[in-house]
C-alpha cells in the first residue's frame, strides 16, 4: 500500500480549490446559522445563483466577468430578500424546509429543458450546441501568473498552474471573508446577531427590529455563499445543476460542526479537515479495493465513492451526537446554549 | 366532614424528608414529609415558590427526588415511572395542560383506563355520576372545553384506573370563583367516594374550607400542619401565607 | 475562587442594603398622593396616565385570557397586577409589549396609539418589558447583555459596524452606563463571565438592569421576585422603588401580597382576563371581590 | 408490571432489526455473486434497453454525442434489446436513437423525444430509455403510467398528443391521485413520528426506498440468506416481507439510534441534523447494495390499459389506487378507534400527560416507528411497482412527503393524508400545463405557498402553531 500516495491526494483535496469553495459556503452558512441561528437548509441554493449569475453573463450574454460576479452576488442579495421576507418570522423548522425546497425549485429549474437557452439546461455552461459566446472562465485563468500547463508544487504536492491560481485566489477570497466576518461579529452588530441566536424575545424587548437584522444576517451568509458558488464556476470553467444537490448544504453543515459553528477558524478548519479526510479516505479505499483487501460488493468507483459518501454521513451523526460543539468548539458554551 | 384530630390510623401515601429540584444543584424541595391517611383529603398551601407543585410532581415521579422516601401503603414508589405509579393505583392531574385537546371526552377518559381496559364500562359510569357534565360532552374535543370543564375530565381521567391515592395540582387555577366552588365540591364528593387526595392548593382559605388536614409549605420545608379549619385560625399561618390580605 | 469570593462580596452587599429600610421618597410619596384622590373602581380615569387601555381582548380557541374594558397607569407610580394564576397577568403584558396581538382593542403610550406597532417599535418608545422566566442570552457575557440594550448604536448597522472608529466612543459611553448599572445591581464582580453561569437570582438582576439600560419610560416587570431568596428580594424591592424614584413608571405582575403592599402605589386586580377592581393597595385588600377571586369565600358572615 | 410486558417486545425489535441486517448482507452477497442485468460493471456509460410492449427490438442504432457534438460511439441492440456505449469521461451526452432503424408499424410516444441529453456520472451507467409504441392508428398513449418524481431519469412525461385539455386533465387527476395516495401512505409514518417525537425525520425517504429496494431483491433475485437459496417469491408477497422488514427496521432505528438519543435529551435541531446524515449514510448503503440502476419488479410489469372514458389506467395502477385506499382507511380507523390508535394520538397530544395517565410512552413511540417504516416500506413498492426501482427514489420523494405533511398541518396524521393527496395533484396537473420534467417544482411551489398563507396547514388550526 501506498501511504505516501494517500496522505498526497488527502492534502492536495484539503489545500485544493474545491476546499475553498466548501470553506466560503461554510463562513457563509456560519453567519445563518452559527453566529445568528438561521436554520438554512438551502445554502446551495445561494451557491447556484451565484454561479449561474455569473455564468449566464459570460457564457449565455457574453458579458465580462467584472459584470457576471456582481450580477452573481447581487443574485444572491435578491433570492436572501424573496426567501427572507416572508419566511423570517415563520417557526424554524419551517424556515429550514423553505430553504431546502427553495433550493430545489432553482436547481430543477436550471437544470430544466425549457430553461436551455440560458442556463444550458440539462448540460449546464458552457452550453454544449452552439458554445457560449464567451469561455467561462478565461478572463480569470487570464489573470493568472502560472503557466495553464507547468506543474507547481512542492515535493509531492503538486497543481497544474490553473488548480493553483484558482487555489490561490479562493483562499485569498476566504482569509477575506474570515476577516470581514470577524470584524462584524465583534462590532455591536454581532452582539446583535448573536443575541438573536439565543433568544430574539429579549433582543426585541430591547427594542431592535430582529427582522432587519436577520435579514441582514441572511443577505451577508448568502453572498459569501454566492462567492463559493462563482469560484467553483471559475475553477471548473463550467456550471452544472449537478454541483448544487441538496446534500452540498449539508456538507457545509458537517464541516462548520466539525470545525465549531460560531468560531471564527471553524469553517476553515473544517473545510480542510472534510476535504482531507473524505479524499484520503476515497483514495484509502480505491488501494484497498485495487489490492483486493475489500469484499467484492465494495470494488469498483461506485461503491467506494459510496461508502466514503456514507462514512460522511456516519460522521456528521457522530459528531452531532457526541460533539456538536466541533472538534475545537467550546464544551461550555455548548452547555449553556 | 370528617375532621380527625388524632394521626389517622392507616397511612396510605407518605413522604419522608423529600428533597427534589429540577436542575442539578438547586433543590426546591428541601426536606419535606407529608403523610395522607386512607380516605384522608389533604391539603398542601403555601407562598408562590414554595415548592408545593414540586413537591407533587416529585411524589409521582416528575422530579427526580434526590434524598427521602415515598411511600405508597408502606411500599418503597421513590423515583418510580409515572406509568408504573399508575398502574400502582396514584393518580396524577396536573395543573396546566391537563387533558388532551385533540382527542374527546370520551377518548381522554379511554386513555385514563389505558392499562385495564376491561373495566371501562364500569369506571366511565362511575366517573359520569362524579361529573355529570362530562356525559353530555362525551364526543366534544377536550379542546374545546372551558377551563372548568377541562379541569372535570383531568380529574375524570385521573379516576379512571380506580387510584387508591389522588394527587391534585392546583385544580382551581384560572377558575372563576363559581367554578371554584364547583371544583372543590367535586373533589370532597370524590374523596367521600373513598379516594385519599393529596392537593396543592393557592387558594389557601377555600382549600382549608374543604380539607381534613394541611400543610403550609415555606421555602421548600413543612412550616405548619393541622386540621384546615384550625389552620385558618391559626395567627401564624395567617401571618406567613394569607398575610395582609387576611387580616382585611 | 475569584467566583466564589465575588458571590460572597454580592450576597453581603444585598444582605446590608436589604437591612436598609426602604424610606418612601418624595416621589413616592408624590405618587400616592395624587392617587388617593381617585376613585377605587374598576377602570377609572387617572389624573396623568402614562398608559391606556380601552377594549382589550384576546381569546385562544374558547378561552377568553384577557377582556379588558379600560384601564390607565398612572405616570411615575408603581402600579402592580395581581390575580390568580391564570387569570390573564402575563397575557396583558404580552399585549401591552407588542408580543401578542389582541383580537380587538386600542392602547396607546404617553398619547400614542399602540395597535399595529411591532414589538421593538414599542420598546423604542419606552415601554420596555422583563420576562417572568428570566431570559438571559447565555453565551454572551454579562456585560454584552448589558450593552445589548443600549439605544441607538451606530455600529449595529451593517455598514458601519465594519468601520471601528465611527462607534468606539458611543460603545465607551455605554459601556460607562453599563458599568454604572452593573455596579447598582452588584453585578460588576460578573461582567466578563457568560450569563449562562449566573445563579437564578442574578439572572433576575440582569434582567431588570438590562431593561434599565434602554432608559423606559415605563418599565413591565413579570413576576420580578418569583424563585428569588428572600435576601434578594428586598434588594429587588429597593431597586423598584428606586425606579419609581428616578422617575420611571412601574408595572410589575407579582404573587407575593406582601410585596405589593409594601411597594405598589396602585393596584390592579385581573379575575378571568377582567379588571375586577383596582385602588391603592389597603383599599384593594379589603375589596370582598378580591378576596373572592384571590383567596376565595372566607365564610358567608365574613364577605357580607 | 409494564416493564415485564417491554422487555420481549425490546428484544423482538431488536432480533427483527438484526433479521433486516441479515438479510440485506446476505442478499447483497448474491447481488455480487450473480451476473446483474442492471449494474453493468463499474465503468462510466450509458446504455440501455429499447423494447415496445414488452417486446425487445433487436438490431436499433443509437448514436452517443459529446459536448461539442463528437460522436463517442456508436451501437445496435442485441438481441435483448440491450444496448452500452462507453463513455470517456463524466460529463452531459446526447444520445440519440435511429429512428429509421425501428421495425415497422413501432414509433416514439413522443418524436421530440428521439434525442436524449443526459449527464453521466463518474463510474456509473446512465440508463437511458425511449419511450416506444405500436402505431397501430389508435394513438391509444402510454402503455404504462408514468408518475415519476422528477428523479431525472430520462422517462420524462409520455405527453399524449392531440387529447382535449378536459382529457389531458382528466388522466392527470388520475395519476395525481396514484401519486398522492402513495406520498400519503409514505407521509403518515413521517407525520406520526414528528407528532409523538417531534422529530423531523430526514432518513424517511429511505425508508421507502429500502422497502423497494428489498421487495425487488425477493422478487427477482428470490430469498437467498446464507447457502439457503429459496424461490422468487410474487411481488405481492415480496411486498409483504419488504413491509414487516420496514416495521422490523423502523423498530430498530428506534431502540438503536433515537431512542437513546431521546433519553439523553438531544435537541431538536440536533435530532434533525443526525437524520440527515443517518440520511446521507443510508443512501449511499442502498446504492451500494442496489446500485445505481431503475429496474422494475418481475411481475404486473406491463399491462395493457383499461380505458374508462378518457382515461386509460392499467389493472396495477388501479390496484395500487386500491392499497392505498384500503391502507390508509385502515390506518384512519386504527387511529380513530383503536386503543393504540388513540394512545398514539394522547402521546403526540401530550407526551408528559400521556406518561401520567399509565401509557408507556417509549412503547407507543416505538410502534409509531414500526407502523411508520412499515407503511413507508410498502408505500416504496407501490412507487416501484408503478414506477420503477431506484436508491434514490426515497429521497426524491422526501421534499413531497414533507409538502403533504406541512400542509395537512404538522403532526396531524389525517392531515397528512389530505395534504399528501393534494401534493399528488398538484404534482400531476401541474404537468398539463408546464414542462413535465418541472412538476416537482410546481408541487414545492404549492408548499412554500401554503407556508405562507395558511402555516398551520390546510387542515391545522391556527393554536398548533403558536
Amino acid at each position: 500500500m501506498d501511504l505516501g500516495a494517500i496522505v498526497q491526494n488527502a492534502l492536495r483535496a484539503g489545500v485544493g480549490p474545491d476546499a475553498a469553495v466548501f470553506a466560503l459556503a461554510a463562513i457563509g452558512l456560519n453567519v445563518h446559522f452559527g453566529y445568528t441561528g438561521l436554520r438554512n437548509f438551502g445554502q446551495v441554493g445561494f451557491m447556484l445563483v451565484g454561479a449561474y449569475g455569473l455564468g449566464v453573463c459570460v457564457d449565455t450574454l457574453g458579458w465580462s466577468m467584472w459584470v457576471g460576479i456582481p450580477i452573481g452576488l447581487l443574485a444572491a442579495v435578491v433570492l436572501a430578500f424573496a426567501l427572507g421576507a416572508p419566511t423570517l418570522r415563520l417557526r424554524m423548522d419551517y424556515f429550514a424546509i423553505v430553504t431546502i425546497a427553495s433550493a430545489e425549485i432553482l436547481r430543477f429549474v436550471a437544470r430544466s429543458t425549457p430553461a436551455t437557452d440560458v442556463t444550458g439546461g440539462p448540460f449546464g455552461l458552457p452550453k454544449p450546441r452552439s458554445g457560449g459566446k464567451r469561455p467561462l472562465a478565461s478572463e480569470f485563468f487570464a489573470l493568472s501568473p502560472f503557466e495553464p500547463g507547468r506543474r507547481y508544487g512542492i515535493g509531492q504536492l503538486q497543481f497544474s498552474g490553473n488548480a493553483l491560481w484558482s487555489l490561490l485566489v479562493g483562499w485569498t477570497l476566504v482569509a477575506l471573508c474570515t476577516v470581514l466576518v470577524a470584524t462584524l461579529v465583534r462590532s455591536p452588530w454581532g452582539r446583535v446577531v448573536k443575541s438573536i441566536r439565543e433568544d430574539e424575545d429579549v433582543v426585541r424587548s430591547l427594542g431592535k427590529n430582529v427582522f432587519a437584522f436577520k435579514m441582514q444576517a441572511l443577505v451577508l451568509g448568502g453572498m459569501i455563499g454566492a462567492l463559493g458558488g462563482i469560484m467553483l464556476a471559475l475553477a471548473n470553467s463550467s456550471v452544472g445543476a449537478n454541483s448544487f444537490q441538496p446534500q452540498v448544504t449539508f456538507f457545509a453543515y458537517t464541516i462548520l460542526i466539525l470545525g465549531g459553528a460560531a468560531t471564527r477558524l471553524g469553517p476553515v478548519v473544517g473545510a480542510f479537515l472534510f476535504q482531507l479526510v473524505f479524499a484520503g479516505s476515497q483514495s484509502l479505499l480505491s488501494q484497498l479495493g485495487a489490492e483486493g483487501h475489500l469484499p467484492a460488493l465494495l470494488r469498483g468507483d461506485e461503491a467506494q465513492g459510496a461508502l466514503a459518501l456514507g462514512l460522511v454521513g456516519v460522521g456528521l451523526m457522530t459528531l452531532m451526537a457526541f460533539r456538536p460543539e466541533g472538534i475545537f468548539g467550546s464544551k461550555q458554551e455548548m452547555v449553556l446554549g | 366532614m370528617t375532621a380527625p384530630d388524632d394521626e389517622p390510623a392507616e397511612v396510605a401515601l407518605s413522604a419522608a424528608d423529600v428533597v427534589a429540584g429540577y436542575l442539578p444543584g438547586v433543590d426546591i424541595v428541601n426536606g419535606c414529609s407529608v403523610e395522607v391517611g386512607v380516605g384522608e383529603l389533604v391539603g398542601i398551601i403555601g407562598p408562590n415558590g414554595a415548592g408545593k407543585s414540586t413537591l407533587v410532581k416529585a411524589i409521582f415521579g416528575l422530579v427526580p427526588v434526590r434524598r427521602g422516601r415515598v411511600e405508597l401503603r408502606g411500599r418503597d414508589i421513590t423515583n418510580q415511572a409515572a406509568d408504573q405509579l399508575v398502574a400502582a393505583g396514584v393518580g396524577y392531574v396536573p395543573q396546566n395542560n391537563n387533558v388532551f385537546p385533540s382527542l374527546t371526552v370520551a377518548e381522554n377518559l379511554e386513555m385514563g383506563l389505558y392499562l385495564r381496559t376491561r373495566a371501562l364500562a364500569e369506571r366511565t359510569a362511575f366517573v359520569g355520576e362524579l361529573f355529570p357534565v362530562l356525559g353530555a360532552r362525551r364526543t366534544q374535543r377536550a379542546g374545546s372545553l372551558s377551563g372548568g370543564e377541562r379541569q372535570m375530565v383531568a380529574m375524570g381521567r385521573a379516576l379512571m384506573m380506580d387510584p387508591t391515592v389522588l394527587l391534585l395540582d392546583e385544580p382551581s387555577a384560572g377558575l372563576s370563583p363559581r367554578f371554584q366552588s364547583e371544583v372543590f365540591s367535586r373533589v370532597r364528593s370524590v374523596n367521600d367516594a373513598g379516594v385519599s387526595i393529596l392537593m396543592v392548593e393557592q387558594n389557601a382559605r377555600r382549600c382549608l374550607q374543604v380539607c381534613d388536614r394541611a400543610y403550609v409549605l415555606d421555602q421548600g420545608r413543612n412550616a405548619y400542619t393541622g386540621p384546615g379549619r384550625s389552620l385558618l385560625d391559626d395567627p401564624k399561618v395567617v401571618e406567613l401565607y394569607l398575610g395582609t390580605l387576611a387580616q382585611a | 475562587m475569584a467566583d466564589a469570593d465575588a458571590d460572597l462580596v454580592a450576597e453581603r452587599a444585598a444582605l446590608a442594603e436589604a437591612e436598609r429600610t426602604i424610606a418612601p421618597g418624595s416621589a413616592a410619596r408624590a405618587a400616592r398622593d395624587v392617587l388617593a384622590e381617585v376613585e377605587p373602581e374598576p377602570g377609572v380615569a387617572k389624573p396623568d396616565p402614562i398608559l391606556v387601555v380601552e377594549g382589550m381582548r384576546r381569546s385562544f380557541g374558547g378561552l377568553t385570557a384577557v377582556d379588558v374594558d379600560h384601564l390607565e397607569v398612572q405616570r411615575g407610580a408603581i402600579t402592580a397586577l395581581i390575580g390568580p394564576n391564570g387569570a390573564g397577568k402575563s397575557t396583558l403584558f404580552n399585549l401591552l409589549t407588542g408580543f401578542d396581538r389582541p383580537d380587538h382593542g386600542n392602547w396607546s403610550f404617553d398619547g400614542r396609539p399602540l395597535v399595529g406597532l411591532r414589538t421593538h417599535q414599542i420598546a423604542r418608545l419606552g415601554l420596555v418589558r422583563s420576562f417572568q422566566l428570566t431570559k438571559a442570552l447565555a453565551r454572551l457575557t454579562v456585560l454584552d447583555n448589558m450593552k445589548l440594550a443600549g439605544q441607538d448604536q451606530a455600529g449595529e448597522r451593517l455598514l458601519p459596524a465594519l468601520a471601528r472608529p465611527r462607534w468606539r466612543a458611543q460603545e465607551a459611553a455605554i459601556e460607562g452606563r453599563a458599568d454604572a448599572l452593573l455596579e447598582r445591581f452588584q453585578l460588576s464582580a460578573m461582567r466578563s463571565q457568560l450569563a449562562g453561569t449566573l445563579s437564578g437570582g442574578q439572572r433576575k438582576l440582569l434582567d431588570m438592569a438590562r431593561a434599565l439600560m434602554t432608559e423606559p419610560r415605563l418599565v413591565c416587570l413579570d413576576e420580578p421576585m418569583a424563585g428569588v431568596n428572600p435576601a434578594l428580594t428586598q434588594s429587588l424591592l429597593h431597586h423598584v422603588t428606586g425606579l419609581r424614584d428616578d422617575g420611571t413608571t412601574v408595572l410589575f405582575v407579582e404573587h407575593d401580597i406582601d410585596v405589593v403592599m409594601e411597594i405598589s402605589d396602585w393596584v390592579v386586580v385581573l379575575g378571568e382576563g377582567r379588571v375586577i377592581a383596582e385602588g391603592p393597595p389597603h383599599t384593594v385588600a379589603k375589596d370582598p371581590q378580591v378576596i373572592e377571586a384571590y383567596l376565595g369565600v372566607a365564610d358567608e358572615e365574613n364577605v357580607g | 408490571m409494564s416493564r415485564r410486558v417491554r422487555r420481549p417486545f425490546d428484544r423482538a425489535a431488536l432480533a427483527a432489526a438484526g433479521l433486516v441486517v441479515a438479510v440485506v448482507l446476505c442478499s447483497a452477497g448474491v447481488a455480487d455473486a450473480q451476473e446483474t442485468t442492471t449494474t453493468a460493471p463499474a465503468a462510466t456509460a450509458v446504455g440501455g434497453t429499447v423494447k415496445v410492449e414488452g417486446k425487445a427490438l433487436e438490431g436499433v442504432r443509437i448514436v452517443v454525442t459529446d459536448t461539442a457534438n463528437r460522436t463517442v460511439g456508436e451501437v445496435r441492440t442485441d438481441s435483448e434489446g440491450v444496448w452500452t456505449v462507453p463513455v470517456p469521461r463524466a460529463g452531459a451526452y446526447r444520445i440519440t436513437l435511429d429512428t429509421k432503424t425501428l421495425p415497422a408499424g413501432v414509433r416514439l410516444r413522443d418524436p421530440d423525444r428521439r434525442r436524449l441529453e443526459v449527464q453521466v456520472q463518474g463510474g456509473r451507467t446512465r440508463f437511458v430509455l425511449f419511450g416506444l409504441t405500436r402505431g397501430d392508428g389508435g394513438g391509444d398513449g402510454s402503455g404504462t403510467s408514468v408518475p415519476g418524481t422528477g428523479a431525472g431519469s430520462g422517462t420524462g412525461g409520455a405527453r399524449a398528443g392531440g387529447l382535449s385539455l378536459g382529457d389531458r386533465l382528466a388522466r392527470a387527476a388520475v395519476n395525481g391521485l396514484l401519486f398522492g395516495l402513495i406520498i400519503a401512505v409514505t407521509a403518515i409514518g413521517l407525520s406520526l413520528i414528528f407528532g409523538t417525537t417531534g422529530l423531523v425525520n430526514f432518513a424517511h425517504g429511505e425508508l421507502v426506498a429500502f422497502g423497494a429496494v428489498a421487495a425487488w431483491f425477493l422478487n427477482v433475485r428470490g430469498l437467498h440468506i446464507g447457502p439457503l437459496a429459496g424461490p422468487r417469491l410474487q411481488l405481492v408477497l415480496a411486498a409483504l416481507v419488504a413491509v414487516a422488514l420496514g416495521g422490523a427496521l423502523g423498530a430498530g432505528l428506534d431502540r438503536g439510534i433515537w431512542r437513546p438519543l431521546r433519553r439523553r435529551r438531544t435537541g431538536r435541531f440536533q435530532m434533525m441534523v443526525i437524520s440527515i446524515g443517518l440520511s446521507i449514510a443510508a443512501r449511499q448503503g442502498l446504492l451500494i447494495w442496489f446500485g445505481s440502476g431503475s429496474p422494475k419488479y418481475r411481475d404486473y410489469g406491463l399491462q395493457r390499459a383499461w380505458r374508462f372514458g378518457p382515461v386509460a389506467i392499467t389493472p396495477r395502477d388501479l390496484a395500487v389506487i386500491a392499497i392505498s385506499v384500503v391502507v390508509l382507511v385502515g390506518v384512519a380507523v386504527m387511529l380513530r378507534s383503536t386503543r393504540l390508535g388513540k394512545a398514539m394520538r394522547a402521546v403526540a397530544d401530550n407526551p408528559d400527560l400521556a406518561s401520567s395517565s399509565g401509557i408507556n410512552v417509549p412503547r407507543v413511540i416505538l410502534l409509531v416507528w414500526v407502523l411508520g417504516g412499515a407503511l413507508a416500506a410498502g408505500g416504496g413498492v407501490l412507487q416501484g411497482s408503478a414506477t420503477s426501482v431506484n436508491y434514490l427514489m426515497g429521497f426524491n420523494l422526501l421534499l413531497l412527503m414533507f409538502a403533504g405533511v406541512i400542509l395537512g398541518g404538522l403532526g396531524t396524521a389525517y392531515g397528512a393524508m389530505a395534504g399528501s393527496i393534494v401534493v399528488g395533484l398538484a404534482t400531476e396537473l401541474s404537468a398539463v400545463f408546464i414542462k413535465p420534467e418541472l412538476k416537482t417544482v410546481a408541487a414545492l411551489a404549492v408548499l412554500i405557498g401554503v407556508l405562507l398563507v395558511r402555516p398551520q396547514g390546510l387542515l391545522g388550526s391556527r393554536e398548533r402553531v403558536a
